[in-house]
């Protein structure tokens, strides 16, 4: 399943219902992807006060349910759940949720990183800064290229 | 045919989304990228560089040859960023 | 932190005191596991009915901990938590639940992993199976000693 | 010194703990298991195939070479085994 949301959302309560009652599931591997109130970068100053993220509606939406039917193609898995919000965030603020249920441990942790690896590449967000030196574009960064370059291998013919 | 655009390219376009309707030949991606260079600054400047820029046409992403045709909706924007986690 | 315990846990509630506000918290990852309610084995017509967790009370808390700073060592965590139950279970209850909470999102997932693949080879827990076809204890499996082995060259030196 | 056994051991040696006194000539793990073989029956069963036992000295995995002393608590059971998840 999948949901883009301005609003909030409570884990807890996503992960209550998430493959309930299903006693096929062995593991559930959930990742929730917060707002850092980190460096900007390695040794500057500068810190992160609120980002935004931008969205395309629509295409969105589309590029999250192939992400996820993806997983599915790829795993055994019983159940999956994206979340990910976008607009004004603060420091702390939840961004992201995904999560996977699987008979097996191993299955649920490879597509749960799976999703936010290809999520962060395939989906189209864009986040705006503002640090203490002003409101920036973020630019996509190489290690996110490399976390998903990874999982390219088994990609499908297209 | 409607354009839509996102994060900087949005601001240096000036605008997020217009209609706009080009002379025939512009059949393709990359001609519709040299014709809407000269309607104005703002568009010369979005698409000063291409290398940061990313297309999707009907919500889908494609390449510069991919043809473009009347009641599409293409959309021009940068590599997506997802969150700092 | 540890706990070892009889009664069930609410991931939900775990998960919302976990790394609370620290917002130098990027990512959390979260693995609960499940008593499933699967074939014995592959190609067997045994069903799981209920299983027993016998531990060894003392040593239990000693290993996880031992392994909990095993992870604080080779990842940059924020946070960390184990929850093991022991006791009768029923297929669908829950059995473990491991959280991490870094920065980054590739620390959370790994340290996750190892927390719960190293658990599975060195936490002294014992498992009972009553199934269709009678009740046995689960021999040690072969994929997970695979699992924890592939962590084991980050190692300390003992 | 106190022995204590899990899971099958202790169905197979019969109890859960037991306070043992061996002889001072028994100052091994490998001593300790070869003294109470001969204490019964249980003993001898559990310890038959030691390739699934394994043992902890004061709830520390350690060989069949660790020393064993008064006040000791030793723990005999098999390879442990989490969830089937």
């Amino acid at each position: 399943m999948i949901r883009v949301q301005s609003e909030d959302f409570d884990p807890g309560v996503e992960l209550a219902r998430f493959g309930a009652d299903n006693h096929a599931i062995g593991g559930i591997c959930l990742f929730v992807g917060l707002v850092r109130d980190g460096a900007a970068e390695a040794g500057s100053d500068e810190r992160i006060g609120a980002m935004t993220l931008e969205h395309y509606p629509g295409m969105t939406e589309r590029e999250l349910e192939r992400i996820e039917a993806e997983a599915r193609r790829r795993w055994p898995l019983e159940a999956t759940l994206i979340v990910h919000r976008h607009g004004r965030l603060l420091p702390g603020d939840r961004i992201v949720l995904v999560a996977t249920a699987s008979p097996h441990r191993k299955a649920a942790f490879e597509a749960c990183e799976f999703l936010i690896d290809w999520l962060k590449t395939k989906a189209p967000f864009w986040k705006k800064e503002e640090t203490t030196a002003g409101a920036r574009w973020v630019e996509a960064r190489q290690s996110d290229e490399a976390a998903a370059e990874r999982w390219r291998k088994g990609q499908a013919a297209e | 045919m409607k354009i839509v655009y996102f994060a900087w390219l949005k601001e240096k376009a000036g605008r997020g989304e217009v209609q706009v309707s080009p002379p025939a030949d512009v059949s393709d991606v990359a001609a519709l990228i040299a014709w809407l260079k000269l309607q104005d600054a703002g568009h010369a400047s979005a698409f000063a560089d291409m290398s940061a820029v990313r297309v999707a046409v009907n919500q889908e992403y494609v390449k510069l040859d991919h043809p473009v045709a009347a009641g599409d909706e293409i959309a021009f924007f940068p590599p997506v960023t997802g969150g700092r986690c």
